[in-house]
């Protein structure tokens, strides 16, 4: 059973893959690689969720591959069966509005072939990463899975400023490869490598391994996941690739940072002291709060998003982080909850966030901009679009009974659970953290009423909003998936809790959490600690919103509904430059977090030649340079930089002065051999 | 007594063999280069014969020979052809004046005689007092190319540099084996031809054989 | 028995609903009376919303469909929040279906919508308002998941039935230091998520400091009705919270009709005195600048951030 | 008799292409076919080894030391497939030189004679048993490499090969002067033997050498083959050599030229081992690998030139090497598995690099835009080979580094390690913008694609990729055996 849906995804990629490298061109060609990559991404769905259901791992070892290091080992257990199911969660709609979307490629701007190849065969590497059972295995599609997005990333090469974003997503994940190289092969320590043998093991290493190991994962998987301050490629690389292949690495591929962090700390490692809670907290904390403030200053849609991801990714490791302090301090329970909100905010943001960037391709797709002080008055032109968009934006804002509010809740309660931890010096970090996810929170929620009011409501900014057009069926359809999806997830967390209970259990010694979060339609937190159901308040707000309207109609209220002008302050007719722009919107938290925008104005004024009183032109300028870029990123660069210049001078030209190497290192090693 | 007399003669030949590389410190025509390494092989060959003669070695008389010819006639030849060739080509201004090559160079041989140390203990032959010089020879041959403009006075200090290891190996060892050995002579007789050639090569597209303008390629 | 409290939900309703408008037409009139002039009886709100509704929409041309369902789905999820809100008796019969984050997080989606309806026509006003109350609002978020989290600390839930019930349990608590900074801070941002002075003048009606205000300006009709409502009617939760989650005392524990009418009375007392506290402010302060708003509610969060520590340090 | 096989047909090629004159092109393709015969004796030999027995010949004169004097054991198999299999993909691809190339009849007969000899001389230096032999023969490539540098006489190609010619002659001077002292150490021991400069003679008594004797030794010898190999600080010649060579040329010197350097220090370093156990060698290797990772590194950073970009990526990986063998049993696997993957991967860029040149007629990289577009063929194996360069799966080069980590912190050295990891994720970022800016971009203008794109030319290009994939993904038991046996002559 779960064989043959193993290899049915992997032919469906393969078959992909292969269609594209035959140059599958268009409609038929495009569809027949969409189709590739919905079927592998289908079977993959149904393979987790069978592993996760029957909670039977799937084992498959080929010793004849990678024999240097114990075969190419896989093996899916509930956790990385999750995690594939995530992708299929992200692939599906991505694949189908992908088919759509890659019309535009037709005209040449991007190899539509190497395209799909590398569209298929990332989704091969990201499934295959979840499976892997050895170091190696792991390590080879981990890589695989970064080589391909990068490619990915580069699609639309001739674009200006995409291969920056190439090379800056290439280093950080290849700097993260290195991290991750370095733990775990610190985690083998001379062994063949088998996730089996390190589990067992990790208990024999000494502690100081232990904390290195776990820091060097930690960083390693947060370049991936994109936390601060690793994040720097994410507003990079996510505007520069595809909006499918966006929506496909913010919802999905960093996800599998999440995976890699507790695949390593909390099933190899077992779980550590409590301070490596509190740095996964922190960073969180940091992650969620920088991600959403630099979300607010953006104006380009896709790098707003992409800060947004940085946001989320936040989110997530502050549920982890939880986890692993109350793993450390043996409140099972609650650690559990943690690591249930986390995965919980991940399957989320992965159908939310990609809806997200699904959204602003099909805007992008109609206007051609990303720029949002170009957008406006798009719900009217692409009113689908626009809805799906909304559905998204409340959902990341986590407003209930959508599914983002679902999981911080659930992050939230495990925090709450603080109280019950004997360490103070920990507990009181965790109101901070709350504080700080409720800013969190509050800010996205503003950064999404610009996003969602500048770009679609009021009237168009631009002559291309002006004449926007809905997007195709294919894209419509796979937003539409992602809104159900939304929904659902925001609908039902009573049966998504227990699921990610009998993810976890066993994990680390989690014991299986399922009987303690009932089944009825709602949640709890452990203990009868708290309890919502979102399901409920949906439908009451459903009746309501029924209600009111039908009880107004019987008290006879005026019903009439006259359309004018708006009005302007006596002044008629409203032009697109009375708007609020974007950047008005968001001025006021500008000067509020002016501390650590630092944002650098100048402004020129163009006097009229005769009289200074006549004035021209006034141009504004603002530039805000991020805090990471500026303290950490480009003073490295410029070290690196200052270091080779040095270096190049030994290849001065001179060859009595090669000799001269010769000679010196001669003597200097015979004086070595000589006397030490 | 005899054994005396051996070691007496081959550390004095030894020495007299340094000597002749240091004269390639101090005098700046390229002819006394040629000169002085035609001498420096004459030696080499003499300090053969007396080895092999006290060594009972015969094979060392062939090696002589096959040395004579080529360090003493055919090199030598080739030398003087190129020296005619670029007249007015002197090494005027090395990159370390004459005074303070030969104090390094007698620096060099301070250090080769610390660095050889081991050697002289270990060896019980009566030839090992040169041991130190010879070696002493192979660093100043290597000085000689660091700090020598002229392409013609690294090819000498090379071929210098050749016969302080051939010095090496027939003190150490009374001679390596034969065939190596004429292998390596025609190994230098090649490389030898090699370099002379690229000599003109040099002189026609630089017009000069000054090897430090040869610097377009760097970094 | 399950049928009254499910009863009793809706006649909760009701009875906000009935209360609201009164509230805010009392503190108007207090106001008033404080200011020496005479001022509107405090009835009058109930009258404004008879005019509202039978008054036609006017809506502008730029708008869109947002602009027509947001007045419902805000005054939906208002309602909503009370049916979660323990007025009269504690625990409520839904008391399950949500807690104090989705009390918080409901009228998030309002304020959401809220601005969102702001902007769509399309002018500057609008854009100004909802850009003023987004950054208000998200600024007081922080001080009220500090405030809950107290509240959770000593009432060890964040089911509000729990809290109210865990408070009447040991009153000790009640007057514990953590609680009443918890309160003054949760009272501070009531000030600004209700729109009341220093933060924003609820009395302007043309002003470049107003932000509530500026967001309805295009609403008329019965979806002005409809907003002025929800905004009465959160007025009247937020003072219930403040009064029953920290002075509890007067609330029914059990559908026993006397402790009921008795439960009525104190929380039309409580509302009263609460008005007539935020009467006096307001006559008391001026208005702050938008921009040291900020510093106001970091007040608040450092006060909510005491409280749970303090509390912490208690247990 | 199997050596014949191995090494006559080079000899025979060139003596052809010697009488031949002016050259023709049936010369090229007899000498390419003359190749695969080495190839397949390499192979036998190869298959003898793994089968366990030890080829070996010698001439019984006495007094002339030449028993035993040929001799090929796993580790001289490993390399000499190398050599040969590097060889034929050269002589095959150039063959075609004559037609794609501007070379006229008088250069390629040259070109012809000496890449011949080159190969011999390779061959020769890998097959002795006579470590005297040995030296020769790497010598002799010196030689025969500089007659080709400056195929075509330019000011920078006489430059580059002047500078390779003395450095060389300089190095190899010093490794000789090693090989005599390792002799007198044997000799001053156990008198004067018949072929004591035999390998084999050397390790039997090596026990009995005098440590302080055979560690001044060492240094000659690493110094010695180091600066053929490119070890820094004496790696100065390859970027300027590289840089003029033809591609041919560049692509047998950087990876079986570099491959028979290596290969002598590794058989020295067995000798060394023997007497002083690993600990000396391993430290100096140790130290001179860093160093020329380091330098390595920071100059790919600024890196102008694509053939010196390639010269400097020798340089990191000859680092790489080095630090392979001074790990250990383990670093020993990883660094000969490397070495094999550098050598497949490193001709290979350089016949692309040829193309490009051709094409673009500038070894700048700011000169090449649009490769892709270009040279479709060329462009997409350029970038393939570059990643696999890199370390990149699934090619070979991504797992034999992945070896070489397991063996740094299994011995315990994680400084050392990371500061390797460091050091290599600077040369992949540099390596990314630098192939960015080439592959990309519009192209620039007057650029012709000339044959040496079309699929027929490439071809054979395409099996190195085949093989580096298949390393990546496999190890060939063979191989897997060759490796152990190679790494139980050099690491006991």
């Amino acid at each position: 059973m779960t064989i043959v849906l193993f290899l049915v995804m992997i032919a469906a990629y393969g078959f992909g893959a292969f269609v594209a490298l035959l140059g599958g061109r268009g409609p038929i060609g495009r569809w027949l690689v969409a189709a590739g990559a919905v079927i592998g991404a289908g079977a993959g769905c149904a393979f987790g969720a069978v592993v996760i259901i029957s909670g039977q791992p799937f084992t498959l070892s080929i010793p004849e591959l990678l024999p240097i290091a114990g075969g190419l080992a896989l093996r899916l257990d509930p956790l990385g069966a999750f995690f594939l199911v995530v992708i299929g969660v992200g692939a599906i709609p991505a694949a189908i509005y992908g088919a759509g979307y890659t019309k535009a490629y037709e005209n040449g701007r991007a190899s539509l072939r190497l395209l799909g190849v590398m569209f298929n065969l990332f989704l091969l590497a990201m499934s295959l990463v979840t499976l892997a059972d050895n170091v190696l295995t792991f390590l080879l599609m981990w890589e695989g899975m970064s080589l391909t997005s990068y490619f990915l990333v580069i699609t639309e090469s001739s674009e200006d400023g995409t291969l920056r974003a190439g090379n800056w997503y290439a280093a950080m994940t290849h700097a993260g490869l290195a991290l991750l190289l370095a733990a775990f092969v610190l985690l083998m320590n001379g062994g063949a490598g088998a996730f089996a043998d390190l589990r067992s093991s990790a208990g024999t290493l000494s502690p100081e391994a232990r904390n290195l190991i776990f820091v060097l994962a930690l960083l390693g998987f947060g370049s991936k996941a994109g936390i601060v301050p690793l994040h720097v490629w994410l507003p990079r690389a996510h505007p520069a690739a595809p909006s499918h292949v966006s929506a496909l690495m913010s919802g999905v591929m960093i996800k599998l940072g999440v995976y890699g962090l507790l695949r390593v700390a909390l099933d190899l490692l077992g779980g550590g002291p409590s301070w490596w809670g509190a740095l996964v907290l922190g960073l969180g904390v940091a992650s969620a709060l920088l991600g959403v403030l630099y979300a607010l200053m953006e104006h380009d849609l896709k790098r707003l998003l992409a800060y947004h991801s940085v946001e989320n990714i936040g989110i997530i490791f502050i549920g982890l982080g939880a986890g692993l302090i109350f793993h450390s301090s043996h409140l099972m329970t609650l650690a559990a909850l943690g690591f249930i909100g986390g995965l919980y905010h991940t399957i989320n943001h992965a159908s939310f966030k990609g809806l997200l960037f699904l959204g602003a391709g099909s805007v992008l797709h109609a206007t051609g901009t990303r720029n949002m002080e170009e957008m406006g008055g798009l719900i009217k032109r692409m009113p689908w679009t626009a809805l799906f968009f909304l559905v998204g934006s409340a959902a990341i804002s986590a407003l209930p009974p959508l599914n983002g509010f679902a999981s911080e809740w659930l992050v939230f309660q495990s925090l709450l659970g603080g109280l019950n931890l004997p360490a103070p010096e920990i507990a009181l970090t965790i109101p901070l953290a709350v504080g700080m996810l409720a800013l969190t929170s509050g800010l996205a929620a503003a950064c999404f009423v610009k996003a969602f009011g500048i770009s679609f409501l009021a009237i168009p900014r631009s002559h291309e909003a002006e004449n926007a057009h809905e997007s195709p069926l294919s894209m419509r359809v796979g937003m539409m998936i992602l809104a159900l999806a939304c929904v659902a997830l925001g609908l039902a967390p009573f049966a998504v809790v227990p699921v990610l209970g009998g993810v976890l259990a066993g994990l680390g010694g989690l014991p299986d959490t399922r009987p303690v979060f009932t089944l009825d339609l709602s949640v709890h937190a452990p203990a009868g600690f708290a309890q919502i159901s979102p399901t409920w308040i949906a439908l009451g707000l459903l009746i309501l919103l029924v209600l009111v309207p039908l009880v107004m109609r019987f008290m006879r209220v005026n019903r009439k509904l006259r359309v004018g002008d708006t009005w302007g302050c006596g002044r008629i007719g409203q032009t697109p430059r009375m708007e609020y722009t974007a950047t008005s919107f968001a001025e006021p938290l500008r000067r509020v977090f002016a501390e650590l925008y630092r944002p650098t104005k100048e402004l020129s004024i163009d006097f009229h030649p005769e009289s200074k009183y006549f004035v021209k032109s006034i141009k504004y300028s603002s530039r805000i340079t991020p805090l990471f870029d500026r303290v950490l990123y480009d003073p490295l660069l410029r070290l690196v930089q200052r270091i080779s210049r040095q270096v190049r001078r030994i290849q001065a030209g001179s060859l009595h002065l090669y000799l001269m190497y010769v000679a010196v290192i001669l003597i200097l090693l015979l004086i070595a051999a000589r006397w030490f | 007594m005899n054994d005396a007399l051996f070691s007496q003669l081959t550390t004095l030949g030894s020495s007299v063999i340094l000597l002749y590389g240091f004269t390639l410190l101090w005098r700046k025509s390229l002819h006394a280069y040629t000169v002085a390494f035609q001498w420096q092989s004459v030696m080499l060959t003499g300090l053969f014969l007396i080895i092999g003669y006290f060594g009972h070695d015969v094979e060392l008389y062939l090696v002589a020979g096959f040395l004579f010819i080529l360090k003493v006639l055919i090199l030598p030849r080739y030398l003087g052809k190129l020296e005619q060739r670029f007249p007015g080509e002197r090494e005027s201004r090395p990159y370390v004046n004459v005074a303070t090559s030969l104090v390094v160079a007698g620096l060099l041989v301070l250090l080769a005689y610390a660095i050889t140390r081991p050697l002289v203990l270990v060896s019980d032959l009566p030839t090992r007092g040169g041991l130190p010089l010879a070696v002493g020879l192979i660093f100043v041959g290597l000085f000689v190319i660091i700090t020598r403009k002229k392409a013609l006075t690294q090819i000498v200090g090379f071929l210098v540099m050749e016969n302080g290891i051939a010095l090496l190996a027939v003190l150490g060892t009374y001679g390596i084996p034969l065939i190596i050995e004429l292998g390596v002579f025609l190994d230098v007789l090649m490389g030898f031809l090699v370099m002379q050639v690229f000599v003109y090569h040099i002189h026609d597209t630089f017009e000069s054989i000054d090897v430090d303008q040869l610097n377009e390629l760097r970094h | 028995m399950v049928i009254t409290g499910y009863v009793l939900e809706i006649a909760q309703v009701i009875l906000a609903l009935l209360l609201a408008p009164g509230l805010a037409g009392f503190v108007r009139w207090l106001k008033a009376r404080l200011q020496n002039r005479r001022g509107a009886p405090p009835w009058q709100p109930y009258f404004e919303l008879r005019k509202l509704f039978g008054k036609e929409v006017v809506m502008s041309n730029n708008a869109s469909w947002l602009f027509r369902i947001a007045p419902y789905i805000i005054f939906a999820s208002t309602i909503t929040v009370t049916l979660l809100v323990p007025m009269i008796v504690a625990p409520l019969a839904l008391d399950g279906m949500g807690d104090l984050l989705m009390v918080v997080y409901l009228l998030l989606l309002g304020t959401f919508f809220l601005a969102l309806a702001g902007l769509d026509p399309g002018t500057a006003f609008g854009g100004m308002g909802a850009s003023r109350e987004m950054t208000v609002a998200a600024i007081a978020e922080p001080t009220i998941a500090l405030a809950i989290f107290g509240l959770a600390l000593s009432a060890g839930s964040t089911n509000l039935g729990r809290i109210v019930t865990q408070e009447l349990a040991n009153t000790a608590v009640t007057l514990s230091p953590g609680h009443i900074l918890a309160f003054v801070a949760l009272f501070i941002v009531t000030l600004a998520e209700t729109g009341r002075l220093p933060v924003d003048n609820p009395a302007t009606h043309l002003e470049l400091t107003m932000i509530h205000e500026a967001m309805i300006l295009e609403y008329s009709g019965r979806y002005l009705a409809l907003i002025e409502w929800a905004s009465w009617l959160k007025l009247t939760i937020f003072f219930t919270l403040l009064s029953n989650l920290f002075v509890p005392w007067g609330i029914a524990t059990t559908f026993d009709p006397a402790a009921l009418a008795v439960a009525v009375i104190a929380l039309i007392v409580k509302l009263a005195v609460l008005g007539g506290i935020i009467a006096v402010v307001e006559t008391r302060v001026a208005k702050l600048r938008l921009f040291r708003v900020p510093e106001l509610l970091g007040a608040s969060f450092v006060l909510a951030l005491l409280a749970v520590t303090s509390s912490f340090v208690l247990k | 008799m199997i050596f014949f096989l191995l090494l006559l047909p080079p000899l025979i090629a060139s003596l052809l292409a010697l009488l031949v004159r002016p050259n023709r092109e049936f010369v090229g393709w007899v000498s390419a076919l003359l190749s695969l015969i080495s190839f397949g004796a390499a192979i036998t030999i190869a298959a003898q080894t793994i089968a366990g027995d030890v080829p070996i010949w010698g001439l019984a004169i006495n007094s002339l030391g030449l028993e035993g004097v040929l001799r090929a054991d796993s580790l001289s198999a490993l390399v000499l497939v190398c050599i040969t299999g590097v060889a034929a993909l050269t002589l095959f691809l150039s063959s075609g030189v004559g037609r794609v190339t501007h070379y006229d009849a008088k250069q390629l007969r040259r070109y012809q004679i000496f890449i011949n000899l080159f190969i011999a001389a390779m061959l020769l230096a890998v097959s002795a048993n006579n470590v005297g032999v040995m030296w020769i023969a790497i010598e002799a490539t010196t030689i025969f490499s500089a007659f080709l540098i400056p195929l075509t006489l330019r000011k920078t190609s006489i430059e580059a090969s002047w500078k390779y010619l003395l450095l060389s002659s300089v190095g190899i001077g010093l490794a000789f002067a090693g090989t005599v002292l390792a002799y007198f150490d044997f000799v001053s021991r156990s008198g004067r033997v018949e072929n004591a400069l035999n390998w084999t003679t050397l390790m039997a008594t090596a026990p009995s050498l005098h440590p302080e004797v055979v560690r001044l030794a060492f240094v000659f010898l690493l110094i010695g083959f180091g600066t053929k190999a490119g070890i820094a600080p004496m790696h100065t010649w390859k970027p300027d050599a590289y840089g003029e060579s033809p591609a041919p040329l560049g692509a047998l010197m950087s990876s079986a030229l570099f491959a028979v350097a290596i290969y002598a220090i590794a058989r020295w370093k067995a000798v060394t081992d023997a007497v002083l156990g690993s600990g000396y060698s391993n430290n100096l290797l140790l130290a001179l690998g860093m160093l020329s990772l380091i330098i390595a590194a920071f100059s790919v950073v600024r890196a102008r030139n694509y053939k010196r970009m390639l010269a400097y990526s020798s340089v990191e990986h000859t680092g790489l090497i080095c630090l392979g063998l001074a790990l250990g049993p383990l670093g020993a696997f990883a660094a000969l598995l490397h070495l094999v993957n550098h050598t497949v991967a490193k001709s290979l860029m350089f016949f692309l690099v040829g193309n490009i040149e051709r094409a673009y007629r500038s070894p700048l990289i700011e000169r090449v835009h649009g490769l892709l577009k270009v040279l479709p063929q060329t462009g997409g194996l350029f970038a393939v080979s570059l990643l696999a360069l890199i370390g990149l799966p699934p090619f070979g080069l991504f797992v034999s580094e992945f070896a070489l980590f397991r063996a740094g912190f299994a011995l315990n050295q994680p400084v050392l390690m990371g500061i390797t990891l460091v050091l290599m994720s600077i040369v992949f970022v540099s390596f990314i913008v630098h192939l960015n800016k080439m592959l990309y971009g519009t192209p620039t203008e007057g650029v012709i694609a000339g044959k040496a794109d079309r699929l027929w030319n490439v071809a054979p290009l395409y099996i190195s990729i085949g093989i580096l994939v298949v390393l990546g993904l496999t190890l060939p038991t063979p191989l897997a055996i060759l490796l152990k046996q190679s790494v139980e002559i050099i690491a006991k």
